[in-house]
């Protein structure tokens, strides 16, 4: 029991640093003040004890007083504030062009799957100094991605996609809990955060990787026919995907709205929300019929659509004819 | 909702005597009057969850809701408003009648009351009837399909966000149908004790103070037709 | 409460009961017009006015002799608005992240 | 244990307990002394059923693997623990019993404003008490006291419904208190005596009973809208058919952030009256006291998302709200500094309601700085959802709260049962508090940074150790609870007869006797002296230490 009991978690990540720091300055301010409370307590009451004739003296309470132990008090929470602002905003803006990680969380355990193709359960094997950006959504309850050892957290919620992301300092394995109850195994449903050399990471990699997430993508675009509308040509019913994501969209009320994860899966899983300017609302909902991964597979691919150079959607024959080829675990779940 | 009201309004004063804990009778009536302003505070906050609930869908779901709100009778609300506000003016009058001893004003207009109240309720029911006929009830038995947004005559609504809407307008205008009934149980017993006499110029509490509750009923009616009955009525 | 002996004669009440009537007569045909946006305001602001009105002449705080029932109206008032709003600014700003 | 002066022991003098008896009297007083004593008893019920799932929830946790319980019972008793000590325990226990012994007679009235109301919500809580038992019994819930959608609307067929409607019940219960005392307090205060002469005991449960008031009924609403939700498959909270889980937890904690106001407020009035009286001086700065209690009342309903930061609001709402929980701890701190210098060149004693309030005064400095952490966004994100929240809140509810709750039981005691408490034992009882409570609980703002999260029922081996301090904290907590109720029965009994004003205190409920009859004063007091006059009172008495113990 007394062999490995660590009273301060490990620091593998950028974002520990900054919020270890953080930490340490409030635990030093809050001991100060509590030492500042016991001691004056302690004190007056043994000074200030009652003795036989000496009575008490009335004060009635000094302005001056009470506004130092406001303001001041103020002043220093704002200081806490705004540090705590600035390590938040940097843990909530993920960098540029960092690799993607596709996680689902279900009902005590945690599905990950690299834009590269792997899948893991349970499991994520990251390289040492890359930047991760984890885009997550929940097949049915609440649950919570938390990393201790990255002094990361952030909830999984189903009918939407939460961003988390960190970069890794050192390798290792570290805990993956999920911090919000999600039922009977919410306990259980612990996983590990394998942080490796790049050329172990590397080694890793080429072993089970049934092709970029985006190629899947593009087979489940084909398959389910949204070619047919969104094509490469101006004519197609449905807007032309190339180079959408991530630009500002015109829709048909007048607002603009940039294409980011959670519009690409709303417009398919509920196109009648947001019509795109100049378009018939004619699109089906895809609700109950693409699964989760399935729908990871689709935003990659329209992501990919964007990245410069990328080639457009092929004809519907053309993508069509790329299916049959014989590629190993095409056929998502 | 228990019947709390009936005993937050100390209406039976068996006699315009003092209760023993008070001491003066202008004491005992700013109680009571304070204590159901209070009592109003609570009821603004229990319908502001649901005004809450309603101002983020309908942030959302701006069409749908559109779509959903069009297909219940405007007309059958308005004319809900107008009884309502009648029933308000009838309940000001009882309370003027009891002030000046005109004992047959009080009791004609209490009763007028309680049939303003009654028509509301009756015109409630049809709503609801004609709702339950249209399947437009959120549950196994809703459907809502191929309804057109209005202004975007080429655009279904959403069947799922309209189920929303429908939710949100069976609790809120239900819940308000039951604070009518609790005022339809008070305004009784306030009858019968306007029957029995037991209110004069100089002591007539439970009578403001049902009066109060019956205004308070009638205002969050006033923002419930507009928000729920109105979202968007333009061709 | 409102002191008796000037409690609002019998045409104030009919005053408000008419401008009550008005007001959902207004507020029925407005949403006849495509304001767009205003729609909305347009009809709180009327229902606001109605809602006023009754509470000051119906409910006798206009002739109230303390400030203690105004200020109870006004804090609940407020409170609600911090409701709305609060949660306002997390489904209003969730666009901009 | 008697006043050096007391005359001998007076006839047998009719006072509101001896002066009907039968279960009549009792189950249909209007008295709101008897209202106390009811609600004492229920609550003190309660109380040892959520202590006890307690107890079971820290043997669980003594080992890493599941091994005592199986996994649901054990969600359940978490669940059972948090709904019983929240909404059973916590929120009612000080106002309810204190606040309604003691609101009518501090402010010189003879009974709350509306006596039967008062009644109908003790028996408001009996019935929403009865409701929750009858659902631990048949099944019990498994959603956490703070029953998330869309888990308990779809993903759990518990008692969801049921626990609700009695959380709804229990919640008027609340409600109509405040109510009462509001009015009260307005209506009803005696001649003189002026809102700057009210003592703070009664500015305090004003703050509460805003909050009672204007927080409540948004749960109530919440608890009606999972129960059709759940019953006709609506989706309001439930994202596949629409709604969206996040405004469930914007309304649940619309109420339960100020509803941990409703937990401390009391407490700290309670606190004011104790370092006053065993201080022998007035609280410093009486006007910033009484004023910050109305402004943590406000302001805390501007700051309840900073219980979501990580839940998926907005990055700006996050800053909105983390910036108004900063101004929320203000008034909190003002407080403690005035405590502390209400203490400077007082004439202080040790007795058992001092130990409490200094009790008090340490853990809720502790509780409220570990508030900071949290409420500081960089922080927050990584100790949310740990243990270092779970301990932050028993700091403030058990460190605070209760021990405010216990001080206060033992400072009025002597007027409520009219017989004084075995003054060593209680000491003893107040020191082993102390240390059980910071034993359980101190070891767990570790645990927590170290990252092991709240609701579970198995945990890496690494947590072990941390996990049997706290364990072991428990044990000795609980033995430290159940000490003052035993002597507190044996004091019925066999404890000495308590003069009218055993500690010399200031304020009107002491100037009446102990225990006082039911009309609370002979005739009705005027008042023509300040709040907490221990000049006077002390100059009269020229020095005559009050031998206590």
């Amino acid at each position: 029991m007394f062999d490995n009991f660590p009273l301060w978690p490990d620091r593998a990540s950028t974002a520990a640093g900054n919020v270890d720091a953080l930490y340490i300055f409030l635990l030093i301010v809050s001991g100060l003040m509590t030492l500042l409370i016991f001691t004056s307590v302690i004190y007056f009451a043994a000074r200030y004890r009652q003795q036989q004739g000496v009575p008490a003296e009335q004060i009635e309470g000094s302005i001056p007083l009470e506004l130092t132990w406001s303001v001041i008090p103020l002043g220093v929470f704002l200081a806490i504030f705004f540090w705590g602002a600035v390590v938040y905003f940097k843990g909530r803006t993920p960098p540029r062009d960092s690799t993607e990680v596709y996680v689902v969380a279900k009902q005590w355990m945690w599905k990950l799957e690299h834009a590269e193709g792997q899948r893991e359960i349970n499991e994520l094997h990251v390289p040492v100094g890359r930047d991760v950006k984890l885009i997550m959504t929940s097949q049915d309850v609440i649950h919570s991605f938390f990393v201790p050892a990255f002094r990361m957290k952030q909830d999984v919620l189903p009918g939407r996609y939460t961003v988390a992301w960190f970069r890794a300092t050192k390798p290792g394995t570290y805990h993956l809990f999920c911090a919000e109850y999600c039922g009977t195994q919410h306990s259980g449903m612990i996983g590990a955060i394998v942080v490796q050399e790049p050329a172990q990471y590397e080694a890793w990699m080429n072993g089970g990787s049934t092709g970029p997430l985006s190629v899947t993508g593009e087979k489940i675009f084909a398959e389910l026919g949204c070619v047919t509308c969104h094509r490469s040509d101006t004519q197609g019913r449905g807007p032309n995907l190339q180079g959408v994501f991530g630009a500002a969209v015109q829709l048909d009320d007048g607002r603009t709205v940039t294409a980011d994860e959670n519009y690409v899966r709303e417009s398919i899983l509920d196109p009648g929300a947001k019509i795109v300017k100049g378009f018939k609302p004619v699109m089906p909902t895809f609700q109950g019929i693409v699964s989760e991964e399935q729908l990871n597979a689709l935003v990659a691919y329209v992501k990919s659509l964007s990245k410069p150079g990328a080639p457009g959607p092929k004809t519907a024959d053309a993508a069509s004819k790329d299916s049959k080829a014989p590629t190993k675990g095409s056929q998502v779940e | 909702m228990s019947d709390s009201q009936a005993t937050a309004v100390q209406g039976e004063a068996h006699n315009p005597a003092l209760l023993h804990h008070f001491v003066t009778e202008e004491q005992q009536r700013d109680a009571s009057s304070l204590g159901m302003w209070i009592f109003l505070a609570t009821e603004v906050m229990f319908f502001g969850g649901l005004f809450c609930a309603y101002l983020i869908y309908r942030g959302w779901y701006f069409g749908d809701f559109g779509a959903a709100s069009k297909s219940i009778d405007a007309l059958l609300g308005g004319t809900n408003t107008a009884v309502l506000i009648c029933s308000s003016l009838t309940v000001v009058l009882a309370i003027w009648g009891a002030q000046t001893a005109r004992r047959g004003l009080m009791i004609g207009s209490l009763i007028l009351t309680m049939l303003f109240g009654l028509a509301f309720l009756g015109i409630k029911g049809k709503e609801y009837k004609d709702k339950f006929d249209e399947h437009h009830v959120p549950g196994v038995s809703f459907s809502f399909e191929h309804v057109p947004i209005p202004g975007h005559p080429d655009q279904y609504a959403n069947p799922r966000h309209a189920e929303i809407f429908f939710a949100l307008y069976f609790i809120m205008t239900g819940l308000h149908a039951l604070h009518m009934v609790i005022g339809l149980g008070i305004f009784t017993w306030l009858l019968v004790m306007a029957w029995k006499g037991r209110f004069t110029p100089q002591y007539h509490t439970p009578l403001e103070v049902g009066g109060l509750y019956w205004h308070f009923v009638d205002i969050v009616w006033i923002y419930l037709f507009p928000l729920l009955y109105l979202i968007d009525r333009h061709p | 409460m409102s002191d008796h002996s000037k409690s609002s004669p019998l045409p104030t009440y009919f005053m408000v009961w008419g401008a009550l009537l008005l007001g959902t007569f207004l507020t029925y045909e407005a949403a006849k017009i495509d304001l767009g946006v205003f729609n909305a305001a347009l009809a709180l602001i009327i229902a606001t006015t109605k809602a006023l009105l009754v509470a000051l002449f119906f409910m006798h705080l206009k002739g109230a002799s303390e400030k203690l029932l105004k200020l109870v109206v006004i804090s609940t008032v407020f409170f609600l608005l911090i409701l709305l709003a609060l949660s306002m600014a997390d489904y209003g700003t969730r666009v901009w992240s | 244990m008697s006043m050096a002066t007391a005359t001998a022991q007076p006839v047998e003098r009719v006072n509101y307990l001896n002066k009907e008896y039968g279960v009549a009297s009792w189950l249909l007083t209007t008295d709101h002394k008897r209202i106390a004593l009811l609600y004492l008893l229920s609550i003190t019920l309660f109380f040892f059923i959520g202590g006890f799932f307690a107890l079971l929830i820290r043997l669980e946790l003594l080992t890493p693997a599941g091994d005592l319980v199986q996994a649901d019972t054990y969600n359940k008793l978490f669940t059972m623990h948090g709904m019983v000590m929240v909404f059973f325990f916590l929120i009612p226990s000080i106002p309810a019993v204190l606040g309604n012994f003691l609101v009518p007679m501090m402010i010189g009235a003879k009974d709350l404003a509306f006596p039967r109301i008062n009644l109908l919500s003790w028996y408001l809580y009996i019935i929403g008490g009865v409701m929750m038992l009858h659902c631990m019994l048949t099944g019990g819930v498994d959603t956490g006291w703070t029953f998330y959608t869309p888990f308990s609307t779809a993903f759990t067929n518990t008692k969801i419904v049921e626990a609700g409607l009695a959380i709804f019940v229990v919640g008027f219960s609340s409600i109509l208190t405040g109510l009462n005392f509001v009015v009260t307090i307005h209506r009803m205060r005696a001649p003189g005596m002026t809102w700057s002469r009210l003592p703070l005991f009664i500015w305090a449960h004003y703050a509460t009973s805003i909050i009672q008031i204007l927080g409540t009924p948004v749960i109530a609403i919440t608890v009606v809208l999972v129960a059709v939700e759940r019953t006709l498959h609506l989706g309001i909270f439930d994202p596949k058919l629409g709604g969206d889980p996040l405004l469930f937890q914007h309304l649940f904690w619309f109420y339960s952030h100020p509803a941990v106001y409703i937990m401390i407020l009391p407490s700290m009035g309670i606190v004011s009256e104790i370092i006053a009286c065993f201080a022998r001086k007035r609280i410093f700065g009486y006007s910033f006291v009484a004023l910050s209690s109305i402004a943590i009342a406000v302001f805390g309903f501007l700051v309840w998302a900073h219980h979501m930061f990580v839940a998926g609001i907005s990055v700006y709402a996050a800053l909105v709200f983390s910036l108004l929980s900063y101004g929320v701890a203000v008034p909190s701190a003002v407080k403690v500094f005035n405590w502390t210098a209400t203490l400077y060149k007082g004439s202080i004693r040790y007795d058992a309601p001092m130990l409490y309030a200094f009790g008090f005064l340490g853990l809720f400095t502790m509780g409220g700085l570990t508030g900071l952490f949290l409420a500081a966004l960089g922080i927050d994100v990584h100790v949310t959802d740990t243990y270092f929240v779970v301990a932050h809140f028993h700091y403030i509810m058990v460190g605070g709260a209760l021990m405010g709750y216990l001080g206060g039981m033992h400072f009025w005691w002597p007027k409520i049962s009219g017989k004084l408490y075995p003054e060593g034992w209680a000491r003893l009882a107040a020191l082993i508090v102390f240390i059980g409570f910071n034993l359980t609980f101190f070891p767990q703002f570790i645990l927590g940074y170290v990252g092991m999260p709240r609701r579970y029922y198995q945990y890496p081996q690494e947590f072990q150790v941390l996990n049997v301090l706290s364990t072991a904290g428990a044990t000795v907590l609980g033995v430290g609870y159940l000490l003052p109720m035993i002597y507190f029965l044996w004091s019925m009994r066999y404890g000495k007869p308590a003069p009218d004003n055993p500690w010399n205190a200031a304020g009107l409920e002491w100037k009446t006797a102990s225990p006082p009859t039911t009309f609370n004063f002979e005739e009705e007091p005027v008042v023509t002296w300040e709040a907490y006059n221990y000049d006077e009172i002390d100059g009269a008495h020229k020095q005559e230490v009050p031998v206590v113990g």
